[in-house]
C-alpha cells in the first residue's frame, strides 16, 4: 500500500522545511527575491526569507522556511539494512564456541591515504567505543589492526597470511569521492586475485551505511552508532552461512 | 554562588508591596464580577451550553442581570431557588435557559439559605481535592529547573501529538498556548477545538483531553508531566476553577499581564485574580505571573527593575489570597539585547537577584524572544546563554527558547532542540553554580544591588500614590492605563450588603485550616 | 545578460545547501532512505542525510546536506525596492520646510487582532529603535500612535478626523495569512470611501516588505531593520510628488 | 579567576621536561637531515623546479648524496662552488640539474670556506626581518582571544575569496589549510595551485598569493590579519624558511604530531623541528604545537594530563631553539564528551590550568571536533561552550569551532557562524572572568590539580625513560612509535666533523645578541 508524505512542522502534511544556503549576490532586495526564487525553483512554496547575512562583497546566506508539496510514497523506497540478528558480546562468544572449533581472525585498517583511525580502533581495539568493548576482547576472536593509511595491497596480503577470515576497511575521508575510489579499488584487486570468496569484507565509517556498501560488492557497511557487536554479530552468522554453503 | 544583598532593603520593598497590595485589597473586598459569579456556578457543578453555544452560566449572570439585581451574587438566588424548588444548581440553570425559571422572584432582601450550596460546592471541592492528591501522590521534587515548553498548533489534537514528542524528549511541563485573543471573551467556549490560531482555545475538555495524554505519557515515561493554561483574560476565574477540576498543575494568572498588554480594566481583573488565586491556592496550582512580558516592550536592562517591583507586589497578591510562596511562580527574563557588553553578567545578576529575593517562589524564568531573529543559528546560542543562566541561578519553570521564536509557533522538531539545548546545558553546567563565587564590587554585584535600589524606589512611589496612579503612568511596559477604562469594565459591581460568595469562604477556610 | 547562478558552499556554482525537515516515519534506515528521497524529490542530489533524531514515535527530524543543480537567472528576478532617496532626520527635517508650509500628520496603529505594538512604537515614538529616534521626535511631525487593536473602521475614521497626511499600519502576526485578510480589507474600505487617494498609507512588520505592499495596493511597505527616517523618507517624497501631480 | 596551584609542582614539570628536551638535544646537535641541508639551499636563495617539478633543492641533496658526502652538509659544497665558480648559489643549483657541475670535486676535507655563503644568507636573512618589521609595525596588542578559522578549498584562489569573506566578518588569523598528505611528500611543491584535496597544497607561491590577499583586507578592514600554515611533515624546516620569508605570521609546527599522526620518523623530525623553530624564533613567527590532536584520538577526560606534559616538552624544545614565550603557542583543545556531567567545569579547569602554567605563551586553543555530529544545532552549542570558555580563560589564538565539523571542510556560511558565534560570546562574557572565583575544593580547583599531578608524574616517568621509550609505548594519543621506523628515516645522517650550518650559527647569534 502506497504511504504518501510530506515533511512535518506542526501538522501532517504541512510540509513545513527549513533551508538554508548562500548565493553569490549582494544582500539587499533583489538577492532576497532570488533566494525566494531559488526555493520556488525546488519545489518549495509560501517561502519565507527569515534571514540573509553578508558573508563578502556578491555573498549572502539565506536561511528560509517553506512549504514543501511535493510527496513521495514511503512505501515505494527500500533501505538495505543489515539483517543478520545482533547479537550481545557473550553470545557471540558462544555462538563462535558453538559453530566454529577455532578462533576467528578479523584484520582491519584504515586504508588508502586515510590517516583516522578512531572509527576502526573503536571497533577493534580492547577498549572499544562508547562504552562497547572492541573485537580485541573478544574470546575466540583474534583481531589484527594495522592502524591507518594501509595500502589495499598491503591489506590484502597481510589478510592471506594472517588467514583471516573478515577484512574491516575504515574510511573517514570522503571529500571528491575518494572513499569510493578506494573502495572500488580493493574490491577489483580481491577479484583480479580470486580471492573475493574467501574472506567476509566489511567497510565503516561516518558516510558508510549498508546500502553503499552493498552497492559497491562488500558484504556488509556500518556507519556511525555502530560498534563491534554489531559488526561481529553479522560477520559471525555470515561466516557460519558462508560454512554451510560449502 | 551568592549575591551579598541589604536586608534592610528587601524588607523596606516587602513593606511598600504589602501596602500597595492592601489598598487594592480593599476594592477588592466591595466587588464582585460577572466572571466571579460565573465562576460560583461552575463550582455549583453548572455545566454545558445552549443551542447557540452559549454556556449556562453566562445566560444565568445574563439573566439576574437583565431580571434581577446581580449585585446579591448567583449565590443569593440559587440558594433561594434550591430551598424553593428543590432543582439542582444545573437543572435551574436549564431551566433559566429556557425561560422555565425566572429568578427575579427572589429578589427580595430576606437572608439566603446559602447553606443550601454546601452539598453542591463540596462535590466540586471533593473533585479538586482528588486530583490535588493524585499530583501530590505522582510528583516528586527536583533540583534542576523544570523544562517547560509550549504547544501552540490551535488543534487540541496536533497539540497532544506535539506535546507526547516534548515529553519524550525530555520537557516536563508542557503549556498550551491559547488562541489569540481568547482573553477578551467573556465567556469560556466549549468542547473539543480544532480551529484555534496562535494557539489553542482554553475549554474544559480539552484541558481534559491534555491532561489525559499527558498522563498515559507520564506512565509511560516514568515521569509525571505537568500541564498549564492561561487563567487570564475576562474569564480568569472560570478558567482557574476549571483546571482546579481537570488537574492542570500551573495557571499564568496575572491581572497586570491583561491590564497592560490586553487593556483590561484594572478593576475587573484585579478582583477576578484574587478569587482565582484562592482557588489555585485552594487546588494547589502554581501560578505563573507575566513580568516577562514588560522586557518584550521596555528594554531589559533599563526596566529590571520594574519586573522586581511587580514581582514584590505579586507576591503580595498573592498572599493576600492565602497562597503559599511555594506555589507564586513569579516571572522574569533573559530579555537582554545581545549587542550589549557583559549581557550576560547583567542577566545572571537579575535571575541570581530574584532567586534570593523569593527563595521559596518557583521562579517562572522567560527565554530570549524579543531579541530572536530569523538567524537560527544566532538563536540557539541566545537560548544556551539563557539556559545556563537558567541552571547556574537554580531557577525552578524554566521555558524553553524555540530557535524559531521569531518565525513561526513551534513545529515538533524547533521543540526537540530547545529541550536537547537544555538537557545539554543542565548536564554541562550541573554543578557549576557551586563552583563559583561572585566578585564583590565587580559587575554582576553591583547590578544586583542597582536594580533592587531602584525597585524600592519604585515601590516607595507606588506605596505612596497608589497602584492605579502607576498603571495611569505607564510605569510597566511603557503602557498606560485607566482605571475607568478598558474591557470588561461593565461586568464589575458593587457588592450588596447581602452579598455571599460561598465559595471563597469555604476555601479560605480550609486554607487557613491547612496551615 | 542572463546571470545564472546555484548556491555556493566553497566553489562557485557547486550547489551546496542545508535543508532540515521532519518525517512522519520511524528513525531507521528506511526512514533515512525516505529522507534522502525527499530531498532528490527537490532536485538536491548526492544527498548526505548527516543526522536523524527521533522525535516521537512515527517521527524523526533529519539535517541533510546535498547539491542543488537547478540555476537560476537572477538577472531576470525583479525585487520591487522603495526607490526614494534615504535622508537622516536632519534632512527630512529641511525637506519638510521646504516642500511643505505645514507639518505632516502621520498617524498609526498595529491593526486587527494584533496586539504586537512595539514594531510600531519603534517607527513612531520619541524614543525609536536601535538608535534612531521616532518620528515623535522629527521637527513639523505630527505623530499620533493609536497603539494596538485597532479596528480598520476606527484606523480611518481617526485618519480622517486628524487630517493625517500619512497612514501607518503595523501587522506581526502572520499566522494562517491573517495580515493579508486584514490588511486587504483595510483596502477596500479605503476604496469604498473613496479615500485611497487622501492618504499616503504604509505598512509595515517582520514579514512585511515593499514587493508584498505593492501587490496589496499599499504605497510602501517595511520590514526588519527599518528604522523611522526610512519611512520618512519615503512617506515626504511621495507627499511632494503627490502634490506636484496635482 | 584564578587557580591556586603547588609552584613547587609547576617547576619540577619544567625541570623534568628540560631534562627530556635536552636528552633529545644531544641527538639533534649530531645529526642532519635532507630537509634540513634544503633549508640551507633555500637561505642561500635557491628556488625554482626543473622541467619534471623537481625542485632544484632536492636535485642538489639528491645530487650531494649520490656523487658526494651529504654528511659534511651543503654548506661545505656551496661554500667550495663558490670560492671555485663564483657562480651564486642559484646558477650553481641549475647547473647541477643541467649536470653541468658536480659537487663531488670539492668532497675533501679542506676547510670550506662558510664565509663566502654570508653574502647570501644576508640577503635571505634581510628579506625575513623586513617582512617582521612590517608585521610589528602593523599589530596592535589585543586582549580579547584572535579569532582564527581556516579555509580548506583545495584552490588557493576558492582559498583566497573564502578568507576575504572571513576577515570581513571579524577574522584575525587565516590558516590555510594543507592538502592531506603533504607532510609525507619530501619536497615542496611549485607555484601557485588549485587541485588540492582537503586543503590546499603549501607552496611559496600559495603562501605569496594569500599573504597579498590578506594584506590588502586587513588595509580595508583595518587590521592586521594574520596568515598560518604547516611547518611540518618531512619539509618542516624548508616551509618554516618559506614562511619566514613571505610573512607568515604562524606556524603548526610539532614533531610530536608528525611521529604520532603521520608515522615521521622521531630523529628525522626532531632534527628538522629544532631547525624550523630557530627560523621561527628568528623571523618572529608564532608557532602552534599539536598537543589538541592527542585529545582526537584518547579521551580528554582519561589524557588530559599528556597534554600538560606535552606542553612542558614542547615549551623547552623551544626554548632550546631560542625561541621566546611570546611565540609559543602552545596547543590544547575542548575535546570532552558532551555526555558526562559538568563537562564545562572539568574544560574550564583544563584551560585555566594551560593558562596559568604558561602566563606568557598565547596559547593555542582548540574547538570541539571528536564529538561533533552531524547535528548542527547541538554543534552550534558545543562551540557557544568553547568560545565561552576561550574567552573566560583568557586564550590567545582561538580557532573556531565549525557547526558543521563532522560533515565537511568549512563552507564560507559555516565560517561566518563561527564567527558570530565567538563575536556574540566575547561580547557577552567580555568581563566575567573578573567577575567570579573559583571556589577551593570544588570540581573545578580539584580537577585542575589533579591534572597537574598527573602531568608531572608523566614528565619524571619519560625523564627517566627517555622520550623515545615513551613514544614507543604509546603514552600520547594511544599510538606506538619506534625510533627505527617511520618515515623519513633514511633521509637522517649524522654530521661529518668539518659539518657546518651556517644558518642555524647566525641565526642563534642574532638571537642571543638580541636579547
Ligand atoms: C579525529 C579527526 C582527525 C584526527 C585523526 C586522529 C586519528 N587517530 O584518527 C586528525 C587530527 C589526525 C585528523 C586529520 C585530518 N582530518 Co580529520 N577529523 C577527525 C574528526 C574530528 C573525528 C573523526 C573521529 O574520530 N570520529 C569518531 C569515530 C568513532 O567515528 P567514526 O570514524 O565515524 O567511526 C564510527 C563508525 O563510522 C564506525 N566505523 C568507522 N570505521 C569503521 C570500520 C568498520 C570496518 C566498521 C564496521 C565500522 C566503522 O564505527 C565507529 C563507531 O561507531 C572528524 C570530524 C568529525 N567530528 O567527524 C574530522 C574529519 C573526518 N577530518 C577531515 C579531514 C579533511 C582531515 C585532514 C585530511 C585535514 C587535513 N587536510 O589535514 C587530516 C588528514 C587525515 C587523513 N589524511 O586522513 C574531514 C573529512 C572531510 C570529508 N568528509 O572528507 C573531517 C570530517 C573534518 C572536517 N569537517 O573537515 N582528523
Ligand atoms: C514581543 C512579542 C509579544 C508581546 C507584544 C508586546 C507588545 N507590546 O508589542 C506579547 C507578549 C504581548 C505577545 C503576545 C502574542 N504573540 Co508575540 N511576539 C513578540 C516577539 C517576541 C517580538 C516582536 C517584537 O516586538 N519585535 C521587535 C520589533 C521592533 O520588530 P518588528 O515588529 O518587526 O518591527 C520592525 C519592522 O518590522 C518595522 N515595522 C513594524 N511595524 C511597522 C509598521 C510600519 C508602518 C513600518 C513602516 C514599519 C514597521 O519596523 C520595526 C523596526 O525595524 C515575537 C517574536 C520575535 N522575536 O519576533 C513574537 C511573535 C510575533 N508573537 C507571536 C504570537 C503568536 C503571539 C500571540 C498571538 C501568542 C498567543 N497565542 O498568545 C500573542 C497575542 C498577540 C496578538 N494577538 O497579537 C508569534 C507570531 C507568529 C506569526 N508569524 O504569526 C511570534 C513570531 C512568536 C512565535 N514564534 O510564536 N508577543
Ligand atoms: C501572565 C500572562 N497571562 C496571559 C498571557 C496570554 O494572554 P492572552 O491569551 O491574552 O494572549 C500571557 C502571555 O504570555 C501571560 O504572560
Ligand atoms: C601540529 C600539527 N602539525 C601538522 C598538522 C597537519 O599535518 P598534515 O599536513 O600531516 O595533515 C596538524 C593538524 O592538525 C597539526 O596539529
Amino acid at each position: 500500500m502506497a504511504k504518501w508524505m510530506r515533511p512535518y512542522g506542526d501538522t501532517m502534511n504541512d510540509g513545513k522545511i527549513q533551508l538554508s544556503f548562500t548565493l553569490p549576490l549582494n544582500n539587499n532586495a533583489h538577492g532576497e527575491a532570488c533566494a525566494k526564487a531559488y526555493a520556488e525553483a525546488l519545489n518549495i512554496h509560501d517561502v519565507a526569507v527569515v534571514h540573509a547575512e553578508t558573508l563578502s562583497d556578491g555573498f549572502t546566506f539565506y536561511v528560509v522556511y517553506g512549504t514543501a508539496s511535493k510527496q513521495i510514497d514511503a512505501a515505494s523506497i527500500k533501505a538495505t539494512e543489515v539483517e543478520t540478528d545482533v547479537m550481545d558480546k557473550a553470545t557471540i562468544e558462544t555462538f563462535i564456541e558453538t559453530h566454529f572449533n577455532r578462533p576467528l581472525t578479523f584484520i582491519g585498517a584504515s586504508t588508502g591515504t586515510d590517516a583516522h583511525t578512531v572509527g576502526i580502533d573503536a571497533i577493534m581495539n580492547m577498549k572499544g567505543y562508547s562504552g562497547h568493548y572492541g573485537l580485541e576482547r573478544y574470546k575466540n576472536i583474534n583481531a589484527i589492526n594495522l592502524g591507518s593509511q594501509v595500502d589495499n595491497e598491503a591489506l590484502l596480503e597481510a589478510a592471506v597470511k594472517h588467514q583471516a577470515d573478515v577484512i574491516l576497511i575504515s574510511q573517514t575521508v570522503t571529500q571528491k569521492d575518494v572513499h569510493i575510489q578506494n573502495l572500488t579499488a580493493f574490491i577489483e584487486l580481491l577479484e583480479a586475485e580470486h580471492k573475493r570468496d574467501d574472506f567476509i569484507v566489511i567497510i565503516g565509517g561516518a558516510r558508510i551505511n549498508h546500502s553503499l556498501a552493498k552497492e559497491l560488492g562488500y558484504d556488509a557497511g556500518f556507519g556511525p552508532k555502530k560498534f563491534a557487536f554489531d559488526v561481529a554479530s553479522f560477520a559471525v552468522q555470515a561466516l557460519r552461512d558462508k560454512k554451510k554453503n560449502v | 554562588m551568592k549575591l551579598i544583598l541589604d536586608q534592610n532593603t528587601i524588607q523596606a520593598c516587602r513593606e511598600a508591596a504589602e501596602k500597595i497590595a492592601l489598598d487594592i485589597q480593599n476594592i477588592i473586598d466591595d466587588h464582585s464580577t460577572v466572571a466571579v459569579e460565573r465562576t460560583i456556578l461552575r463550582m455549583l457543578g453548572i455545566d454545558g451550553i445552549n443551542a447557540f453555544d452559549i454556556p449556562y452560566v453566562n445566560l444565568v449572570v445574563e439573566h439576574i442581570q437583565t431580571h434581577a439585581d446581580i449585585t446579591k451574587g448567583v449565590a443569593h438566588y440559587f440558594a433561594k431557588a434550591i430551598e424553593n424548588t428543590d432543582f439542582s444548581p444545573q437543572q435551574i440553570a436549564e431551566k433559566i435557559a429556557s425561560n422555565a425559571i425566572d429568578l427575579s422572584i427572589y429578589d427580595n432582601e430576606k437572608p439566603a439559605p446559602i447553606h443550601l450550596l454546601t452539598p453542591y460546592l463540596e462535590n466540586t471541592e471533593r473533585k479538586i481535592l482528588a486530583q490535588k492528591a493524585t499530583r501530590d501522590q505522582w510528583t516528586t521534587p527536583k533540583t534542576l529547573p523544570d523544562k517547560y515548553v509550549i504547544v501552540a498548533t490551535g488543534n487540541i489534537y496536533e497539540d497532544i501529538e506535539q506535546a507526547i514528542s516534548a515529553a519524550k524528549k525530555g520537557a516536563d511541563i508542557i503549556a498550551v498556548i491559547r488562541t489569540t485573543g481568547q482573553s477578551l471573551l467573556d465567556y469560556v467556549p466549549y468542547g473539543a477545538t480544532t480551529e484555534g490560531f496562535g494557539g489553542t482555545y482554553a475549554t474544559q475538555e480539552n484541558f481534559r483531553l491534555m491532561r489525559k495524554a499527558l498522563d498515559d505519557v507520564s506512565k509511560t515515561e516514568n515521569r509525571y508531566i505537568k500541564l498549564v493554561n492561561y487563567a487570564s483574560g475576562l474569564c480568569m476565574p472560570e478558567i482557574a476553577a476549571m483546571g482546579a477540576i481537570e488537574r492542570l498543575d500551573m495557571m499564568l494568572n496575572d491581572s497586570l499581564y491583561g491590564i497592560i498588554f490586553r487593556d483590561i480594566n484594572m478593576k475587573r481583573t484585579f478582583v477576578d485574580q484574587y478569587f482565582s488565586r484562592v482557588i489555585s491556592a485552594f487546588a494547589h496550582i502554581t501560578i505563573n505571573t507575566g513580568e516577562d512580558n514588560y522586557l518584550t516592550t521596555s528594554d531589559a536592562y533599563d526596566h529590571a527593575h520594574t519586573v522586581v517591583a511587580s514581582q514584590f507586589i505579586n507576591e503580595q497578591f498573592a498572599k493576600n489570597a492565602a497562597m503559599k510562596e511555594e506555589l507564586m511562580g513569579l516571572g522574569h527574563a533573559y530579555e537582554i539585547d545581545p549587542n550589549i557588553e557583559n549581557s550576560f553578567s547583567y542577566e545572571i545578576a537579575q535571575a541570581q537577584l530574584s532567586r534570593q529575593l523569593f527563595p521559596n517562589a518557583p521562579l517562572k524564568y522567560m527565554p530570549p524572544t524579543k531579541h530572536m531573529t530569523g538567524d537560527i543559528f544566532k538563536g540557539t546560542m541566545q537560548n544556551t546563554l539563557f539556559n545556563i543562566a537558567s541552571v547556574v541561578t537554580k531557577q525552578n519553570i524554566h521555558l524553553l527558547g524555540m530557535l524559531t521564536e521569531a518565525i513561526h509557533t513551534p513545529f515538533m522538531s524547533d521543540r526537540a532542540q530547545a529541550l536537547n539545548n537544555a538537557n545539554y546545558m543542565y548536564k554541562a553546567f550541573k554543578d557549576f553554580a557551586d563552583e563559583i563565587r561572585i566578585e564583590e564590587g565587580g559587575i554582576i554585584d553591583q547590578r544586583a544591588k542597582s536594580v533592587l535600589n531602584d525597585a524600592k524606589k519604585l515601590l516607595d512611589t507606588i506605596a505612596e500614590e497608589g497602584l492605579f496612579k502607576t498603571l495611569e503612568k505607564g510605569t510597566f511596559a511603557g503602557v498606560s492605563r485607566s482605571q475607568t477604562q478598558g474591557k470588561g469594565l461593565d461586568g464589575v459591581f458593587k457588592k450588596h450588603q447581602t452579598y455571599h460568595n460561598p465559595v471563597i469562604d469555604r476555601m479560605l477556610k480550609a486554607l487557613k485550616e491547612a496551615t
